[in-house]
This record gives C-alpha cells, structure tokens and sequence, in this order.
C-alpha cells in the first residue's frame, strides 16, 4: 500500500504551490488545483479503506499495516520521532472522513468564497490543513502526532484568522491557538512522561500490551497519583483541547470568525474530533494502566456536553448553535470511549464513539455547509434576520433538515444508529450516566429544530434582495453529504471498527432505542410549537428564567473568567509586575552599580584638593599606615 | 684603579656624548646651524636607541655599583623609543617661535632625566641609585615648569618639586635606617644581610614611598594629575610613561633583589597599594574633564596593573612587567600625542571639546581610540596581551581575588576610556575642533605608536626576547 | 595555520578591502564578496567535515592545527572543529552574509559601519574555531567591543546608554571569565592552554567549586542568563538591524557555546554539584524572559526579552547534562541564531517604513507589506515552535533529553521549562495580531513599499535554513550529536 | 644631665644623635604640613634631608666605623640637596612672577 504516502504528499504540495505562487495565479486556477488533488486523495483513500478492509484480516483481526516509517529526528537510541504511515481501523476510517469532508468543502469553497480576497491563500491554508490532519491520523507514534497536532493548530489559526483585518477574527485565531495550546503543553508533558517510563513512542510498542513495556512505571507515583495516570491524564488534557472539552471549550465558538466551510471542515467534522481520535489511539493504555482517567473522560464529556447543549438552546448566531452542538456531540464521544470496555461487547462505546465520530462529521459538515449557504444567502449569521427561507433554498433547506434529524437520532438517519449504540454503553456503564445523555440527547433535538424552524420557517426576515439557493458547486456537497447522512447508519460499523480491531456485530438496543427515539420526537414537538410560527412563549420562557437565560447566553461565564484569569491575573498581575520588575530591580541594581561608583567618586573629589600640603600628609599618613599594617600584621 | 672598565657604560657614555653635542650645538650653532637642530637631534637620538639596543652579557663595576644585567638593555631601549617619540611629538611644538629659543634647553633637560633613569636601573649601590633618582627627578621639575609664564605650569612645577622632595627625603631617611641596620648600601649584599626586623621593615617602608611616589601609586599619587595638567603635554606624556617605566623596574628589581627577605612584608602591602591604586584612580578618572586629567588618573590605575606583575615576583612577573610597560608606553604615548597636536593649535583639552572629533580629524580620533582601546585592554590591541600577562603572572602565584579585583576594575576603566570614545564618534558638536595639521615627526610619531599598539600584542617573539633574559633576575 | 583561519583571515581581509575601497559600491562589493566567500566555505567546510567523519575519523576535533605563540604561556594558535562548531560557523556565515543584506541603506558612514561588523564577524569566527583558551577568550572578547561603537553610533533611541550598558555588563561577564580562565589554566596544572589536553587532567574539585561559577556566569551573562541579561533589552532595541541580527544570532551563542565547551567540559565535577544553582537561574530566565515580554510594546523589546527566554534554554539544556539535551541546547542555538535574526531584520526593515516600533502605534500592514507581513509571521511561528521550523526541533530535542534525567528536580524543572512554549505563543500571538493584522491604525502606513530585492535575499536566506533545519533535522543531527558525546561522557565520568 | 656631659666630653651615646635626627627629621615634616611660605617649607625639606644625612654620618661612625660609605653618601647628598633647593627657589620665584606670593595656599588652580 505505498501509495498512501501520496495521500500526505500530494496537499502538501498543493499547499507549497499555492502558498508560493500568491496572487500571481488566477483565483479560479488556484482553486481547481486544490479540489483536483483533493479529489485525488479521496480516490486514493477509498482505495485504501477498500484494501485494507478487504485483505488486511488475520484470523478475524485487523493487523497493522505500516508501509512507511522513517527516522526523522533521533534523541535516544529508543527515542525517536519517526515519520510514517500508519493503517489501522480507526486511521483508514479518518482517512475517509477527513479527506471526504475536506474535498466536499473544497468544491463548496468554490462557490461559497470565490470573490473573496485571497482565495489562493485559503486553498494553500486548506491544502495545509488536510495535509496536517491526515498526518496527524496515520502517525505511527506519538511525537508524530504531536508534530502534527500543531500543524493541524497552526492551519487552524491560520484559517480562523482568514479575515485578517477583521480584529474579531484576529483575536479569536488567537485564543483558539493559545488554548489549544495551552492544552497541548499537557499533551507534551503526558509524552514526556510516557515515553521517560516506556522508553518509547511508538504507538505499536505503547499499544501492544505487553506489560514489560510499562513495567518501571510499577508503584511509582507522584503526588499520590499514579504515573501512568498522571501521564495519560495529560494526554487527555491535550485532547480536550483540541476537542473542545470543559473548561477548554472557549475557543470553539470564536472560531467560528472563520469563513464557513473553515468551521464545517475543522471545527466541525475533523480538527475537533483529534481529541477522541487521541483517546482510541490509545485506549489500550486507558484501559490498562488508567482506568479512573477514562472513567474521568467520561464525565468530562458528559458535562461538556451537557453544558454545552444548554447554552446552545439560547444562541441566536446560528453558527455559534452549531459550534456548541458541537461541543455537545464530542462529548457524546468522549462519554462513548469514557464508558466502554476492551473487545467484544464490553468495547461497545468505543465502537459507539467512533461511530458517532463518523456520522457526526459527515452531518455537522453538511449543517454547517448548509447554514454557509444560508449566511450566503442573507449576509448574517443571526437568527433573527432569517425566517421563512425555505421557499427560496429548497435544497439547502431539504439537507438541512435531514442533517437535523440526523442529529436528533430519529431513525432511519444515521445519528441514530451511532447515538443509540452509545446510549446504550452508557446505560451498560451505569443507569445515571444512560439517563443524562438521554435527556442530552433530547435537548440537542430540541436546540437543532429551533435552529432548523427559525431558519426556514417562522415570520420572513425583509431582506435587500431575496434570497437565492446557491449554486452547484455548493449544492453538490451538500447533497452528497445528505446522501451519505441518509445511507450512513446501515453501515455495518462493528465490522470494521471495534477496540479490538475483531469483528463484531451492532445489536440495536431496542429499548434504548425507543426511549431516545420517543424523547427525541419529545423534543421535536417542543420545538416545533415554540419556533415554527412565531409565538410569545420563548420569549415569556426567557423572561421567566431570566437568570438561567442570561447565564447560558453568555456562556456562564467561562470566557469572563479566563479573560480575569489572562487579562487580569497573568497580563496584570504577572507579566506587567516582572516587567516593572525587570526594569526597576534587576536592571536597576545594575544600574545602581554604576551610580554608586560615580556617586563614590563625587564624595571622595575633596581628597585631591590642590593644597600641596595636604598632599604630602596624606603621602605621610599612606606611609605610616603601611608601616603599621606590616610590623603588626 | 683601572678606569677602563667605566667604558663598559655603554649606554650612559652615548647618551651623554649626544647631550654634550646637542647642549655645545645649540650654543655654538648660528642661525643656519639651529635650523637643523631638532633634525640633528633626532637623528643623533635614534642612533643612540640603535646602538644600544643590543644585550650584552651581565658584568658589575665600580665595586658593584654599578651592575649590567641584559634585561636592562631591554628596558632602557625601550626608555628610548619613548623618548624618541616623545621628542617626535615634542617637535613642533618646539618649532613655534616662543620655545625657540628654549628647545637646547628641552633636550638637555630631559636627556638628563634619562640619564638619572639610567643610572636607577644599572644601580647596585644605594647611592647610585639615590643619584640617579635625584637625576631623574630635579630635572623633571624644570621641565615640568617649563613654560615660565604660564601660572599652571609654575604650579605644576612648584607641586612637583615640593612632593619629590619630600618623597625622597622620606626615602632617603629610610636609606640611612637600612644602612644603619645591616651597615651596607650595596644590593648584593644588603640581599643576604636583611632580616625581618621591625627597624628594617620600617626601614623599608620609608624607603619604598619613595619609588612608590615617582611611580604614582595611591596614595602617594596626589600631585600627579595636578602636574600632568600643568606641565606641557609633551612633558606630561614623558612624564607619565618614561619616569614610571624605569621606575617600576627598579622597584621590582629592588624587591625580588635586595628586599627578597622582606617577600613577606611587601606582598601584602603591594597588594594592598594595587587594589587602593586601580580602584580610587579609576572611581577618579570617571569625572575627569580635562583629558591630560584625565589621562593622568587612567595612568596611576595602569600603575596599579603593573603592580600585580612586580607582586608575583616570578621571572614570568618580570617579563610581562618590561613587556606591560612596552605597551603602555605605545598606547599612552598615542593618547598623550593626539591630546598634544589638538592642545597645540587649538588649546582645548577638555573631553567636551572632542565632541564629533571623528568628523573633522578622523585620523587623530582613530589614532586616540587605538590608543584608549589598548590601554582598556581590548583584543587585538597589544594592551589586551600586556593585561593578560599580568593578570596571568599574578594568578600564576594564585593571587586570584587580587586579579578579579583588578578585572571588575578593567570594567570601570573600560567606561571612561569609552567615554571618550563617545565624544569623539557618537556625540555631535556645533563647533567642532578645527582640522589639525601636524608635520612630519609627529606623524611619523603616530605611525610608530599605532604599529606598536598593533603589531606588539600580535608578533610574539618580542614577548619571548624579554621572556629569555629575565629569567636571569 | 591551516585552512580554518581562513575564517578569521577572510574577514580580515575585507577590512582591508573596505579601508582601502572609497565609493560605496566598492564598499558593498566586499561585502558582499566576503560574506558570500564566508557562506561558501562553511558550505565547503561542512562537506570536508561530513566527508571526513563518513572516512571513520573518530578525533573529537578535525582539521586541528596547533602554532606555538606565547609559549611562556603555553599560548597557542591552536583550531580545529567538531560538529558543534561546524554548526556554529554555519550559523555565523548565514548571519553575517544576511546581516550584509539587511544593512544594504546603512547611512551614515557605511565604511565605518562595515568595518566594525568584519571585525565583530571576525571575532565570532575565531571564538568557534578555536581550541585554545586564550585564543577563544581574545577572539570573545573582539566580538564585544565593537559593539559598543556599532551601537552607539548608528543605533537607534537610547542608543549612548544601551551601548555603554551592553558594553559594560559583557565586559563584566569577560571579567569573570578571564579569572576562571587563568584558573583553570593554573589549577590543572596544565602545561598547555588547549581545551582537549585540559579536559585530559584533572583540576581540583576544590579549585573548580571557585573556577566553575565564575567561568559559567561569565559565559552565562553573554547568554543573557538571569539575573545578568539586562542588556540584552536595551543592547538589542538600539542597535541597527545587521547588529541585533548578528549579536542575537551569534554573539549570543558564543556565551553557551562557552559554557558547555569551557565550564562544563573542564571542570565536570563542579559541574554536577553545583549545576543545580545554574539550573535554577536559567529556569527563571526561560519563563521570565517569556513573561516579560508579553508586556512589552515595542518589537525589538519584545524579540529581546523572547531572546533571554530562549537562550535561557540552551544554558538550561547545557545544564541538564546528557547528550540528548546537549543536542538540543546547540540545536536551540542554531534556531534561535537563525529566528531572532530573521526577527530583527524583518523588525529592522519595517522599523526603516513606518519609523515606529511600538505596536500600539501600527496596525494591519500585512496589508501593505504582505511580503514582509508572511515572514513575519513565519518567523513567529518558528519562535513558537512550530513544527517544521527550526525551534520545534530544537525545543523538543531539550524537553525530551531533559526529562531523561533520572532526577525528579529535573524533571519537574523541565515541565516549568515547557511552560514557555505556551507564553512564547501568547506574545508572538499578541504582536503579530497588533501590528500586522487588524486594520490600519496610521493613514501614512497605507503607501508603504514591500521588501525590497536585497532585503528579500536576506529574509528569504534565513527562512529557508529556518526550514532546512526544521523539516530535515537529521542531516545536522547527527553531526551535532556525536560531538557532544565527548563532553559529556567528559561529565558522567 | 648626664646626656650634655657626654656631649660635652665628647662621648655621646649614638641614640641622643639618633634622637636628635629623628626630631630633626620629624620637625621637618611638620614644617612641611604646616608653613604658609613656600620657603619655609624649602626649609623644612632641608631639615628632613639633613635628619637622613646625620643618620648616615651617625651610623657610619658609631656602628660601621671601618667604612666610608655613609661619609660618603652624606656628602652626595648634601650636593643633591643644593641642587634641589636651587631648582626649588628657581620655580619659587617663577611663583613669584606669575602670582606675586609664595603663599602655598594659593597653589590651588588645578584640583579634584
């Protein structure tokens, strides 16, 4: 299977060309250029999903394959960061949903950004990103990842900064880069500690099991906790951030600045999903070594995605609706791998979570790809200047509302099948946790249909001119991303992708199912009575909890307390002080040196006073002083 | 009595044979004949420097009062050359018609004091010495007065001879306390008959701020910047170079030689003299205005450098002590010179006058940088090796706190040095200091210096020349 | 004298060219001449070098010639190369032959200006290729002085103060160095002042417990270690560009260069007992540096004070003592070399359109010089250690080695270290975002040029070793590596 | 009493010679430190040089008597005396031109 190594090479090019040639290319030659080598690496990765699915099975497992893997930088003689490609279930799996999503995005940017300044630097940024996402999947160890990881970062920012004289897109590039990398310091610490213990990084060895690996990591500890989880703790941290988990959240829903189909290709279907790619990837570890660290991922995500998904039922930016939806549903993964065991049954929610990874982002991509093409259509991303659009966008609406039911898991859609498999590993976990995502699960069809009727029902919005359905290049996507949304659920998930690389048949949970189904369909009436035709209740409703209302608009406040905690505490309260410090101690003292040596020598000026008789007691008292000093020392 | 082995005097009979010529010349010469004086002079001068700057090998006469060793080619030769340059730098301002008439005088004068130097350093009897010193000094303060109507310059010399004669009375008092001791004034002998008795230690001490005072050592030091400032800058400059080389050599010679009992005694208080010398100088010269001032101060600091040389009292010590005054002869002969050509025309010393100097003589201010440059020690300036060495023969004998002290010092030294550097390149003048014209024995002294401050530090069989014959001390 | 003078010998020459020379063209045709000659020849340098090692030669120096000079001092001319100076000397000729580029406008006096900067290259070069204690101090301490007439004249602000302060404080450094110097020297009892026959005796550990803390500091300060790198700021902010390029991008190096092939390398076992004091200092100047310079406003401040951060790293690495991180510490110094170099001259040449430094007073100009905006930003992130330029590498290769120590202090050390890398984001996140993206704060910046062609040599030379070292590391590596096995199988002993 | 019946008969103990130089010698310092007039202070000198030259005399005959040496020396000295005080009063009366006075007071133009 070498020519997976296209698949990496191939948009890394695309970017350096682009990247280089600036303007000096049409727009139009510039864009063909990107999607053709993304078509290109979506056709090489279907391939290789079907030649790995079909003919890499040993014994009823899927093996490794690793037909690249080269020495890049040496360390140690164990440590050593390697560049390779790595094929496994989870990494073919992302091959396809990255470069599937990327290439839809790319044919929709087609239509969706072509007047817009730079249209060359937006394809290298997306040429660059693919590049880095697919890299970061088939890494073959962990410091690859991580290498990775800040590319994905780096073209993140890169991106959300598109609009770069825009100062609020400027600033939310920003923070998504400092948060996200904050949290990849703890990534870079949890490697550290790993690969100190383990003497490696390869995700082969860390993987295999074999307890000799980790032997020197027995009974060690560090402040009371286990190293293993201290180290596997910080690699959640990492993952988190990128994922968007509690209290990392912040970042997500500035990052929406970005151009449109920025937000559907990274912050929706692939870049946010890292996190619980990093998990799966080294879920043998979790299990093993950390088993309380899952078990904290798990309520980790439970929160987050309950947190988010109540700030998401007050949002009127429809992006940002989608941004926490988001949260909410990474969460559902989270919670999925939180929850689950090793092999067969008991690692239903791993195969749940990588499941629900799949049909999320090929829905979240087309829910954002249709809300583009609804911000397209209106110039606004707020709800309250739409209304009434589906006359004028039959098809965006039509996707739009498959994707929505999708999400709310209404059967036959694929969200469904995914949430359904992890509802049921939670309630395997423990009741409570099957009865939070539940009720999640109901709000996030109840936020979604609010979205989806103040969109396209309700009272029309006047517009300047009427909104149009946007043209092939964007309807395109978005049907084949119905299509897939439609079709996806039926795939047999269990055959492919399991925590034991072994096959394993999806048994749907029919009572699960139904509870979910039934609140869902709950959640969907509610919504439907508040939001298709205007009515006063969510107003009164507002009202009435004003204080709940007011906390979830504004996110509870999460983002106040980190501009204190930067602005105020480390902007004010260190930086400025050290500087002061800096300038008014250190360099003073040094400063200081200088001054006393020239004060000194003002005060002893009155020794060379002209007087020649002075001089000569002075000679006098010079010469009897050594005398002194001599005969009595 | 066989009178033939006073010829043996090499160097003191040629350099009296040129002072006769010269002092007979200018008396006898008429208007024609003085107009080749000062050529005649140099001429005769250098030839007495090349003549002379061959070793020979080590002999004593007159007794053993008189005593040759090698090295002392070495340090006279280099006594010349700086005089020589001296003389160089000293020859236009010989020419104005005001010091005419007076330039015979100069010569004589300052031969003279060479000629005391002479005998200082060749000395192995106290009273030989004592003459010499006294040679070299009674002179000097004639020259240091030279200019008669000058109220500075009468200053100058009233303060330059009071302290000298108070420094060598002291001086000669202790002689007369050692002589009483030990019943001897000659330096071989006296070498094994001191001891460590209070008599004698006090003896020695007196004795010594003597030499201390003609080689400015704090706190001995205080007529020197009020001298160098009166007196004319071509005296200031020999002043500060010639009279302190021989001056230091006769001490470390005297040291390791006759006092070698007393090593302990004078250690601690060489050490102490070096520490007090090179920090007040420096803490001095930071405020200095006037740059003869100035430079004065930087020169009792230069002294407090050599000290550590003298205080390690090794051959290693020796060597790098007649090398260290090579270089500062160069560089302060350099820095004295620049200050000399720009008093001359335009009568301005003080450092605020030398602001933007770089515009209009650029010539001069690279020359006065060269020159600030190696007397701060700095790479690839021969000050930078004459410093190591130093420092390197007192770390040898593991005076390491006295060396860093010295280093912290450099620091300072380092600032005004700079300081001087900033008026002449980086600060910018309404009137700047006119073009200066200098003919061509002061160019030609530029030349040398620059080559030494150069070439010195570079090429290092001159350091190795001196190396090899001072083992013999 | 063997063919390694010739980098000392090069620059040396183009003094003499530029003395002689009268018109500015001839001025910059030496230059450039020179400076190209010099980039050659480490090219060539480093070939000879890889050639050699690939014959089998296993000498820790190549190339080695050795002339008596003072020989009461057992002073010698002594060079010779291993892979660390390779890399250093690979560093310097990329730095000066862009820092040539970068001062293509200098005015006034250019003659002058060109004649400092060979001597200080001169320096440079010498320090690296010598093997002599005293020949490497000489030649450090060449480097300093012209600093001073450098910065005080065609510097910028401050200028007078900066340059004496810089000036005075390095000296103050080279103070404690000469001490620790003649103490070593003395101390081993040595009867040669070369650092391999000294590294083959054994110094007194009493003696080293003295000669060790002097010597380190008196590097350390070069390396602008805390609580010693007060100069670096104001040094930096006011010099002309070619002068923060090549003092940040080279001189600098020289202080940790100093530290790991002096300090450490001879006196070991001070070294170990007292590195923890070292430790501590260096730590504080990684994140300090880093938390000072958020604060600041103006752009050379802010690269200064990043400076003190990252080359607290390379002494932290030093420090750390086991090959991986040593690696790392002169792998950090080659990316910061070459980082703050290409800072300093993109500063510089933006510095020379909207005559402002502070970024308050700027805004938006990607927009006017996207050129320069784009290599800005490149530079930025090679600062933040992306992945691909030279500091990830570099920074991941100390992280890594660092927490090899089987010590917990280390280790917990080391995670503080680490902790810069998310601070480092955050100021070079804040100073791209005021002052190269937004809108246009000044109307005068809306007709600003692009780069100009010789300006672009010079950036574009800088990034492209920036990539070079950043996505194929392994090429220098290696070299690097298996040069420091020496010292520090020097230290575990 | 004893000690100016020995001097008297001629057989002075060498510390009151001693004695008397050392006076001598100390009140030239004082004259040094303390006398307004230049010449008074040339004086001084004078009586400093001289304290040294009784030492050498003194010891020579008392202690070294065989010798010649401190005879000698004194006599050096007292010639190197009289140049000194000669060239001492020549600059004294250049004093004198420039600043009519020979106050040592007034020797202050140049200082710190």
């Amino acid at each position: 299977m070498q020519y997976t190594l296209l698949i990496l090479v191939l948009p890394l090019l695309s970017f350096i060309v682009l990247g280089l040639v600036d303007s000096k290319w049409s727009p139009k030659v510039a864009g063909t250029i990107g999607t053709l080598v993304l078509g290109i690496i979506t056709a090489l990765s279907y391939l290789t999903a079907w030649e790995y699915f079909s003919m890499h099975q040993v014994a009823g497992v899927y093996e490794k394959v690793i037909p690249y893997n080269i020495e890049w930088l040496r360390f140690t003689e164990f440590l050593h960061i390697n560049l390779g490609i790595l094929l496994d279930p989870i990494s073919v799996m992302m091959l396809v949903v990255i470069t599937t999503v990327s290439f839809m995005v790319n044919i929709y940017s087609l239509g969706y950004m072509v007047n817009e300044k730079g249209f060359e630097r937006y394809y290298a940024f997306l040429s660059l990103f693919t590049f880095s996402m697919l890299g970061l999947v088939v890494a073959t160890n962990i410091f690859q990842m991580y290498i990775f990881w800040e590319l994905v970062g780096v073209s993140s920012y890169l991106l959300i900064g598109f609009y770069y004289t825009k100062p609020s897109a400027v600033a939310a590039a920003k923070k998504a880069f400092i948060v996200t990398r904050f949290a990849d310091l703890g990534f870079l610490i949890g490697i550290l500690v790993l690969s100190f213990y383990s003497k490696t990084f390869d995700f082969g060895i860390l993987t295999s099991g074999n307890p000799s690996v980790f032997a020197s990591t027995v009974g060690v500890s560090f402040m009371g906790v286990s190293v293993m989880s201290w180290a596997l703790g910080l690699i959640f941290i990492g993952g988190a951030g990128k994922s968007a988990m509690f209290p990392l959240q912040i970042w997500l829903p500035d990052a929406m600045e970005g151009p449109t189909p920025v937000s559907a290709l990274i912050h929706a279907a692939t870049m946010v999903v890292a996190g619980v790619y990093l998990v799966a990837r080294l879920f043998p570890l979790y299990i093993v070594y950390a088993p309380d660290v899952l078990h904290g991922i798990a309520y980790v995500g439970a929160f987050t995605s309950l947190f988010a998904a109540v700030i998401a039922v007050v949002q009127t930016d429809i992006k940002r609706v989608l941004a926490f939806s988001t949260i909410s549903q990474i969460g559902f993964m989270m919670v999925g791998l939180g929850v689950s065991g090793n092999g067969g049954h008991e690692g239903l929610g791993y195969m749940a979570s990588m499941f629900h990874l799949f049909t999320h982002a090929m829905f979240k991509a087309l829910l954002f790809l249709g809300a583009g093409s609804v911000i397209h259509a209106v110039h606004s991303n707020e709800m309250n200047h739409m209304g009434g659009l589906r006359k004028y966008m039959p098809i965006t609406n039509w996707t739009f509302l498959i994707a929505c039911l999708a999400i709310a898991g209404i059967p036959p859609f694929s969200g469904f099948f995914s949430k359904d498999e992890i509802l049921s590993a939670c309630y395997e976990f423990s009741p409570y946790m099957g009865v939070t995502m539940t009720i999640i699960a109901g709000l996030t069809a109840f936020y979604m249909f609010r979205l989806y009727f103040n969109i396209f029902w309700g009272k029309e919005h006047k517009h300047e001119h009427t909104p149009h359905e946007s043209g092939f290049a964007m309807a395109l996507p978005l049907v084949f991303l119905a299509t897939v949304t439609v079709f996806a659920g039926f795939i047999p998930f269990g055959h492919f992708v399991t925590s034991d690389r072994a096959n394993y048949n999806i048994e749907l949970d029919t009572v699960v199912a139904s509870i979910s189904v039934l609140v869902a369909a709950c959640s969907i009436a509610l919504a439907t009575i508040l939001y298709r035709k205007e009515s006063a209740v969510p107003k009164k409703l507002a009202t009435t909890f004003s204080g709940l209302h007011s906390a979830a608009s504004h996110r509870f406040y999460i983002d106040e307390v980190y501009l204190f905690i930067t602005k105020k505490i480390i902007f004010n309260n260190i930086s400025k002080p050290l500087a002061w410090f800096d300038r008014h101690v250190i360099d003073a003292s040094m400063n200081g040196m200088a001054g006393t040596t020239q004060w000194f020598s003002l005060k002893i000026k009155s020794f060379q006073s002209g007087q020649v008789q002075q001089y000569a007691y002075v000679f006098l008292l010079g010469t009897l002083a050594i005398a002194l000093m001599v005969i009595f020392i | 009595m066989d009178y033939s082995s006073f010829l043996q005097m090499n160097e003191e009979f040629s350099l009296l044979m040129v002072m006769l010529f010269l002092l007979i010349y200018d008396i006898f010469a008429g208007e024609k004949g003085s107009k080749y004086f000062q050529p005649i002079a140099l001429v005769l001068f250098a030839a007495h420097t090349l003549l002379n700057c061959i070793p020979r090998d080590a002999f004593s006469i007159a007794g053993g009062m008189y005593q040759y060793v090698p090295m002392q080619t070495y340090v006279k030769t280099i006594l010349n050359i700086g005089t020589f340059i001296v003389l160089l730098q000293a020859h236009k301002f010989l020419n104005e018609d005001a010091n005419r008439i007076k330039r015979g005088e100069f010569y004589f004068l300052t031969l003279s004091t060479l000629l005391g130097m002479y005998f200082m350093i060749s000395s192995g009897n106290f009273l030989m010495f004592f003459i010499g010193l006294e040679t070299a000094s009674i002179p000097m303060a004639t020259l240091v007065a030279f200019d008669k109507y000058n109220r500075k310059s009468a200053e100058a010399g009233a303060k330059y001879i009071l302290s000298a004669v108070f420094a060598s009375s002291i001086s000669l008092f202790g002689m007369s306390l050692i002589y009483g001791s030990t019943g001897t004034l000659y330096f071989s002998d006296l070498a094994t008959l001191i001891t460590a008795s209070p008599l004698t230690i006090m003896a020695f001490v007196f004795f010594s701020v003597g030499l201390f005072f003609k080689i400015s050592l704090v706190p001995f030091h205080l007529w020197t910047p009020d001298v160098y400032e009166g007196a004319q800058t071509n005296i200031t400059s020999y002043l500060s170079v010639i009279s302190k080389g021989a001056a230091v050599f006769v001490l470390f010679t005297l040291l390791t030689k006759v006092f070698g009992h007393l090593v302990t005694q004078w250690q601690p208080i060489l050490y102490g003299l070096a520490v007090v010398s090179i920090t007040v100088a420096n803490v001095f010269a930071i405020r200095q205005q006037n740059l003869k001032r100035f430079l004065a101060f930087s020169s009792i600091s230069q002294a407090g450098y050599i000290l550590l040389a003298i205080i390690s009292g090794t051959a290693l010590g020796m060597t790098s002590l007649v090398y260290y005054v090579l270089v500062y002869m160069f560089s302060n002969l350099a820095a004295f010179g620049v200050i000399s050509v720009i008093e001359n025309q335009t009568k301005k010393v003080l450092m605020s006058d030398y602001n933007g100097l770089y515009q209009t003589n650029p010539r001069l201010s690279f020359v006065m940088m060269l020159a600030l440059f190696s007397l701060a020690g700095i790479p690839p300036f021969a000050g930078f090796f004459s410093k190591f060495f130093v420092f390197s023969a007192a770390a040898q004998q593991g005076y390491y706190v006295l060396v860093f002290i010295a280093l912290l010092n450099t620091i300072i030294s380092l600032y005004y040095y700079l300081l001087v550097i900033k008026a002449m390149f980086l600060n910018k003048s309404e009137n700047p200091i006119e073009v200066v014209k200098s003919d061509f024995p002061v160019k030609l002294s530029f030349v040398i210096c620059t080559l030494g401050i150069l070439l010195v530090g570079l090429f290092s069989t001159i350091y190795d020349q001196i190396g090899l014959l001072s083992f013999g001390m | 004298m063997n063919f390694l003078s010739l980098f000392v010998l090069i620059p040396a020459l183009m003094m003499m060219g530029l003395f002689l020379s009268n018109s500015r063209k001839q001025l910059l045709f030496f230059m450039t001449a020179g400076a190209s000659l010099l980039m050659i020849f480490s090219t060539v340098l480093t070939y000879m070098y890889f050639t050699e090692r690939a014959a089998g030669n296993a000498a820790t120096m190549l190339f080695t010639a050795d002339t008596v000079w003072y020989s009461a001092f057992n002073i010698h001319y002594s060079v010779g190369v291993d892979g660390i100076s390779v890399a250093m000397l690979i560093l310097t000729s990329i730095i000066v032959f862009t820092g040539v580029f970068a001062s293509w406008k200098i005015d006034p006096l250019p003659k002058e200006f060109f004649l400092w900067f060979c001597l200080l290259s001169s320096g440079v070069y010498g320090f690296f290729i010598s093997t002599d204690l005293f020949t490497m101090f000489m030649y450090y301490e060449i480097a300093l002085i012209p600093m001073y007439l450098l910065i005080g004249i065609w510097g910028t602000g401050k200028k007078e103060y900066a340059a004496m302060k810089l000036t005075l404080m390095l000296m103050g450094g080279s103070a404690l160095l000469l001490v620790g110097i003649l103490g070593i020297y003395y101390a081993s009892g040595a009867t040669t002042m070369n650092i391999l026959e000294i590294a083959k005796l054994h110094i007194p550990i009493e003696m080293q417990y003295y000669f060790f803390p002097l010597t380190f500091t008196g590097f350390g300060v070069l390396g602008a270690m805390f609580p010693f790198h007060t100069w670096s700021p104001d040094g930096h902010a006011s010099a002309p560009t070619a002068v923060s390029m090549l003092h940040a991008g080279v001189l600098m190096k020289l202080g940790g260069y100093g530290c790991f092939r002096v300090a450490m390398y001879l006196m070991p076992q001070a070294a170990h007992e007292l590195a923890w004091i070292f430790l501590i200092l260096t730590g504080i100047s990684v994140v300090y540096g880093a938390f000072s310079a958020i604060h600041q406003t103006d752009l050379k401040y802010i690269n200064a004070y990043s400076s003190v951060s990252h080359c607290g790293l390379v002494l932290f690495a030093i420090l750390m003592m086991n090959e991986t991180s040593a690696t790392g510490a002169i792998l950090q110094m080659l990316s910061h070399g070459l980082t703050t170099a290409l800072f300093f001259a993109l500063i510089g040449m933006i510095y020379g359109r909207t005559h402002t430094r502070l970024i308050t007073e700027m805004g938006g100009l990607m927009k006017v010089l996207p050129f320069l905006g784009v290599c800005f930003v490149i530079a930025g992130l090679g600062s933040l250690g992306l992945p691909s330029l030279s500091g990830f590498v570099a920074e991941m290769t100390i992280f890594v080695g660092s927490f090899q120590h089987t010590d917990l202090f280390h280790r917990v050390l080391t995670v503080l270290a680490c902790s810069s890398i998310v601070i480092t984001a955050v100021y070079i996140l804040r100073m791209v975002g005021k002052f190269l993206l937004g809108k246009i704060q000044d109307p005068h910046h809306e007709h600003l040029t692009d780069a100009t062609w010789f300006e672009r040599i010079s950036v574009v030379t800088l990034i492209f070793f920036m990539f070079a070292l950043g996505s194929a590391p392994f090429w220098i590596t290696n070299m690097i590596h298996e040069s420091v096995l020496p010292v520090i199988g020097q230290l575990v002993k | 009493m004893e000690l100016i019946t020995n001097f008297l008969s001629g057989s002075v103990q060498i510390e009151a010679y001693l004695g008397l130089s050392l006076i001598m010698f100390f009140a030239g310092i004082y004259g040094f430190l303390s006398r307004k007039s230049l010449l008074m202070i040339l004086i001084s000198i004078e009586l400093m040089l001289n304290a040294a030259d009784i030492n050498f005399v003194v010891f020579n005959r008392y202690l070294y008597p065989g010798h010649l040496e401190g005879f000698y020396f004194t006599l050096f000295t007292i010639a190197i005396a009289a140049c000194e005080t000669a060239v001492a009063i020549a600059i004294i009366i250049n004093i004198y031109r420039n600043l009519n006075s020979v106050e040592v007071g007034n020797l202050d133009e140049m200082k710190e």
